[in-house]
């Protein structure tokens, strides 16, 4: 069987037909459903831990500390050690909290961040659902995950974490809008919502290139507007440890807190996965025309490590942007989204609609 | 006088009451503000202080003059220096006490070290209050350097008992000189990075300009002194306007802003540093030779009477107050802490803003709570 | 104005009052029933103006307690203390100045708390720093803890 | 095939969470206890309860916030066939967008931006 | 609403930002510039100050001698009573009555770091300690006994106060 790390369709397809070959349909379906579980499952908790861990050493870096490095090599297995540390931890009860909505939070927020990561092209042919509208689908199942901030908020019947909950409320609803008008401009320039579609139309350079202006704008909104979306700083306004001590995740302890921890990391992920395949190619090498020499080098780089190191780079500015800046106070961030961004976001797509109509951008 | 109460706050049964503190990370100790908010605004505060009241001043009433002075680093930690200083002087002006010449540049390069160090700490909890978190690891980094001067010649690190009535404990280290010329250049490179992080960041000076303003007036009547006070063009400044140690030696500017808002709070603290560093350049080349103490009785008795001394801490005029019936222990010390009339404002400035704007305007007025309790 | 011409104004408004001996400041002592007026006078009077009091300190001296005001007059600089003392141990209370310098409050509050000094229409008189339910006065010289307090 | 993959994926997330929380039952220690159980406010005893009727402020971004969201809905169809329509797609989102500017200008003037 | 003016605060904002992050971003590529040690592994490393106010201990030289004779003026000046000091009347070869510490009980649980008894006593005999890891499992552990067992004045110290007090 000939299947490479450039091209994933044939693996699975491969997979595909042994189980099929082998067992009844209804069973392959069961194993080959199982198996992307088990496969998701891991990926899953290997990125978030370390993706935590990645964030700590980065932080530590800006502020000229050492980081994490007691627990394994570099201090590699710190966050599974917490991981263990925080499943050992009690849950905590609390007098006259909604205890149905209380538990229902952490599932919530965990389903959203699953459901989107479902939809990401990691590469060519490895992806588990590949929609027809799938910037879309990814749209709509990432700002699921505010309605488990809310729950958890409101439930806990503590007054911090509510001011933390309707914060986040405002704050997600309102940036959710740029993300959709920042997604847009590509899918204009791409004419598709297919999100495998999109990266194919990177071939020949990826869109932020491409695009010039009107895409780096968007990019650029992007970044902020995902930022927000996803509750990190400097728009961390629903967990404002300064103000709300830890906003709407006060009460929970435990490995329920973990999980929106988790969430908080892996959503960061699918943002900067869904701007990495929109913006910039996805698992798509880079290639400059005209270069043949250095696109076949780029070309031996294997697409997933092409995917995950754009994805990477986009959490590094994210985490960059979190530990320079302050955090904004609720008004202005409502102001920022609507005043600005907004206004910005539509301006843009009309100039993009007119690039698009006069041809003025790299076919 | 009843227009003058009309910030009385009158409590209603219906208030939504949230308590902020005594464990909360932004209100940098045990300090309680009981917040009554409408929505996210802040209707008004009730700061609850006492958490942590040790009652210093009955304490001091039973101790000797030299005793007396390592009690004093322990309400403001951050400028012990000076609150050293004030017991000091009160002590050498009670007995007319000359010290020599050596030990006032001592003590006045101590208290603007002091000075810079309480104001790097200052900010980088003033950042953290913010959100930027970064800045907290940056001013602790940079105040390292004056910890370690310290620490060599005092062998304490905060609270350094150094002062005793009449002079020094002991000389500083023969390195002390060089040390603070090293740490000069350092933190001038590092200052205007200060700037870049916060002072000119488009997020930082949207939530300060404008923000819990204090009129001067408001500023005298209510007692707001040092930083704060000088934000609102209050010329409160102690080493201007009654000047001790060696501070009628240096030239140096009062920093004085008229805006009144936590912005210009907190410019006037960076600018002190800047200040700092300058009578810092002028003393630590000029330091006469000379002994470092003046031999002082074994057992301190003041004269009967009371006396008074004021000096500059980081936070704003330390009064010390020393009533002595002539006895080797005081009759009554009243220690005038800048904080103590500093928190009470908090109510005026902060009601009707955000409680967002509540943490950065407590966070400008640099509270130390045991410095309030005492 | 110097302190000399500060005796004569004061000796102007209220007469009879004494000025013990100070090296640092003009010292007066006045009965507590002309305090508030004396304040008023000084803090509204154009010529003294003192508009900053920086500090306000009750005192114990064994027999008589008493409430000592630093006053400060930003302007034009000059300095003077007021003393009021009272020997009523037992109820002993004041005026407030709270609504000349705002500052006075929580100091009046503060020796309320310490030192059971009572302040007449001051609009909030709790404790500050202790419980309410605290039993005593711990800055009087005759206020006795032996849980808390060891004397050696 | 596709929603056999949503199902999954759905379940996914209930099976980690909820392997874990059941995992962290039996592992990790409880005790009841009083103070415990009191909701958080910086060691105060809680007087007041904390549901209460909330700043009308942020339902009026809420609001706001659903008419833009549907009509972001609209306009992505049209971004998929600019590129085909050409002239004509660009002059309906000019009118659209002239419509949509209009509304958000009459909330801006309106203050419904200003947070109260 | 001035068109050129919301632009500019667009652009001015977005410079006022990537001040910011150059900063940060200097330092996150520099890992040479990080101030922070591993603690427990640098001990050798460690610099202490020659000054440095750990704990109160006595001097010891090689005989095991120190030169406290137990006059109780550290115990005086102590502002909390962290020093107690029990002395023995004993009898010399000489058949004079003179004092000898039995014990010097240093409370350090209660010590405040202020120098008073080391600046005060007479004869030198206590100094500050460099030891910083004070931390201990059972709090009567932080009472010390600052004499080491068995040990004894030193001649000469006491030679000089008989020849003073002569």
């Amino acid at each position: 069987m000939d299947f490479n790390i450039y091209d994933f369709t044939s693996f699975t397809t491969w997979v595909h037909n042994a189980l099929t070959s082998s067992m009844s349909p209804g069973w392959a379906m069961f194993v080959e459903l199982a198996i992307v579980g088990v496969v998701f499952i891991a990926f899953y908790a290997v990125i978030g831990l370390y993706l935590v861990y990645a964030e700590r050493k980065v932080c530590a870096l800006i502020q000229n500390r050492k980081g994490p490095n007691r627990v394994g090599p570099f201090g590699l297995l710190q966050t599974i050690a917490d991981l263990f540390k925080l499943l050992m931890k009690e849950l905590i009860y609390i007098k006259n909290a909604d205890k149905f909505l209380f538990n229902l939070a952490p599932f919530i927020v965990i389903i959203a961040s699953f459901m989107a990561i479902a939809a990401l092209p990691f590469a060519k042919g490895l992806h588990a659902i590949d929609l027809n509208i799938g910037i879309f689908y990814l749209f709509a199942v990432s700002s699921l995950g505010v309605i488990g901030i809310l729950l958890a908020g409101w439930s806990s019947n503590s007054k911090y974490s509510l001011i933390g909950a309707i914060r986040s409320g405002a704050q997600v609803v309102s940036y959710e809008l740029s993300v959709g008008l920042a997604l847009l401009s590509i899918v204009i320039f791409s004419g598709s919502m297919q999100l495998s579609t999109i990266v194919e139309s990177q071939a020949n350079g990826w869109w932020i290139i491409k695009g010039h202006i009107p895409a780096i704008i968007s990019f650029l909104i992007f970044l902020v507007a995902s930022t927000a979306e996803t509750n990190r700083g400097p728009f961390d306004l629903a967990e404002a440890e300064s103000e709300l001590t830890a906003g709407f995740h006060t009460e929970y302890s435990g490995i329920k807190f973990a999980f929106f921890f988790l969430a908080e990391y892996m959503n960061m992920f699918i943002v900067a996965a869904i701007a990495a395949t929109v913006f910039l190619g996805g698992w798509m090498p880079f290639h400059i025309p005209g270069l043949d020499g250095m696109n076949h080098v780029m070309d031996y780089i294997p697409p997933f490590v092409w995917f995950m190191g754009k994805t990477a780079f986009i959490i590094f500015i994210m985490m960059w942007f979190k530990w320079t800046f302050p955090r904004l106070r609720i008004d202005q961030l409502l102001k920022l989204e609507w005043k600005y961004l907004l206004p910005l976001n539509l301006m843009n797509i009309v100039l993009i609609a007119f690039i698009v109509l006069m041809g003025w951008y790299i076919k | 006088m009843e227009e003058i109460f009309q910030d009385i706050i009158i409590k209603k049964s219906d208030d939504y009451i949230i308590n902020m503190g005594p464990q909360h990370p932004s209100t940098h100790g045990v300090l309680r503000f009981e917040l009554c908010l409408l929505g996210e605004t802040v209707k008004y505060i009730i700061p609850h202080c006492g958490y942590i009241h040790r009652g210093i001043e009955k304490m001091c009433e039973k101790n000797t003059y030299q005793q007396i002075i390592h009690l004093t680093d322990r309400f403001d930690y951050l400028s012990a220096h000076m609150n050293n200083e004030a017991v000091c002087l009160a002590v050498e002006n009670a007995l007319e006490v000359e010290v020599p010449e050596r030990v006032k540049y001592i003590r006045t390069i101590l208290a603007e070290l002091n000075r810079i160090a309480s104001h790097q700490l200052w900010w980088c909890a003033f950042g953290m209050d913010l959100g930027a978190l970064t800045t907290f690891f940056y001013g602790l980094r940079d105040r390292e350097p004056i910890l370690d001067i310290f620490e060599e010649s005092f062998g304490s690190r905060l609270l350094h008992s150094f002062n005793c009535p009449g002079g020094l404990m002991h000389d500083v280290h023969p390195n002390f000189q060089k040390k603070i010329k090293d740490f000069i250049k350092y933190f001038r490179k590092i200052l205007p990075e200060y700037d870049q992080l916060l002072t000119g960041n488009i997020i930082f000076q949207q939530r300060s300009i404008g923000m819990g303003i204090l009129s001067k007036e408001d500023a005298i009547s209510y007692g707001v002194t040092g930083p704060s006070g000088r934000g609102s063009g209050f010329k409160c400044d102690v080493r201007k306007h009654h000047p001790y140690s060696a501070y009628s030696k240096v030239d140096f500017k009062e920093i004085l802003y008229t805006e009144g808002d936590t912005f210009a709070r907190y410019k006037a603290r960076i600018d002190e540093m800047w200040e700092s560093l300058n009578i810092l350049e002028q003393l630590v080349d000029n330091m006469p030779a000379g002994d470092y103490t003046v031999k002082m009785k074994p057992i301190i008795k003041l004269p009967a009477g009371d006396y008074f001394q004021r000096v500059e801490t980081a936070r704003g005029e330390l009064g010390c107050y020393i009533v002595s019936d002539g006895n080797k222990n005081p009759l009554r010390v009243k220690f005038r802490t800048p904080n103590f009339s500093n928190l009470f404002i908090i109510n005026k400035l902060a009601s009707g803003n955000k409680i967002a704007d509540l943490v950065a305007i407590s966070g400008s007025l640099d509270l130390v709570i045991p410095d309030i309790d005492r | 104005m110097t302190n000399d011409q500060l005796k004569e104004k004061i000796n102007g408004w209220i007469s009879g009052l004494e000025f013990p001996e100070n090296k640092q400041y003009l010292e007066v002592v006045v009965p507590a029933e002309s305090l508030l007026k004396l304040a008023r006078l000084l803090r509204e009077t154009p010529e003294t103006a003192f508009d900053y009091l920086f500090c306000l300190s009750g005192v114990d001296y064994g027999k008589q307690l008493g409430v000592v005001y630093h006053l400060e007059s930003t302007t034009h600089n000059h300095a003077l203390v007021l003393k009021v003392k009272t020997d009523d141990r037992v109820n002993p209370n004041f005026d407030t100045v709270c609504g000349l310098w705002r500052t006075a409050e929580w100091h009046e509050r503060e020796i309320f708390d310490l030192l059971g000094i009572k302040f007449n229409n001051h609009p909030d008189m709790r404790r500050l720093f202790l419980d309410d339910e605290w039993v005593g006065y711990p800055l009087r010289k005759d206020y006795k803890d032996d849980i808390n307090i060891i004397e050696r | 095939m596709n929603s056999e993959y949503l199902i999954l994926f759905f379940l996914l997330g209930v099976i980690l969470v909820g392997g874990a929380i059941v995992f962290s039952m039996f592992v990790a220690p409880s005790s009841k206890n009083s103070a415990k159980s009191e909701p958080y406010e910086c060691g105060i005893p809680v007087k007041s309860d904390a549901w209460i009727q909330f700043n009308v402020g942020y339902y009026l971004f809420a609001i706001i916030y659903l008419i833009f969201d549907v009509e972001t809905v609209f306009i992505f169809p049209w971004g998929v066939v600019m590129r085909d329509m050409g002239l004509t797609a660009f002059i309906e989102i000019l009118v659209f967008f002239f419509i949509l500017v209009l509304g958000l200008l009459y909330a801006w003037k309106k203050g419904a931006l200003r947070w109260v | 609403m001035n068109i050129f003016k919301y632009f500019g605060e667009v652009f001015g904002a977005i410079r006022s930002l990537w001040a910011g992050m150059r900063v940060t971003g200097y330092y996150s590529i520099r890992p040479g510039k990080v101030v922070t040690q591993k603690y427990p592994e640098n001990r050798k490393k460690l610099i202490i100050a020659e000054r440095f106010k750990g704990e109160v201990i006595m001097t010891h030289d090689a005989n095991n001698q120190h030169s406290c004779n137990g006059c109780g003026i550290c115990e005086m000046n102590c502002p909390n009573g962290s020093i107690e000091i029990i002395s023995n009347k004993i009898t010399n070869a000489e058949g004079k009555s003179e004092r000898v510490i039995d014990k010097h009980i240093y409370h350090l649980s209660m010590c405040t770091f202020c120098s008073l008894c080391i600046k005060t006593c007479p004869s030198n005999s206590i100094t500050w300690g460099h030891d910083f890891e004070h931390a201990v499992f059972d709090r009567n552990k932080l009472t010390k006994v600052l004499n080491q067992p068995g040990s004894s004045i030193r001649k000469e110290i006491k030679e000089v106060k008989e020849t003073k007090e002569a």
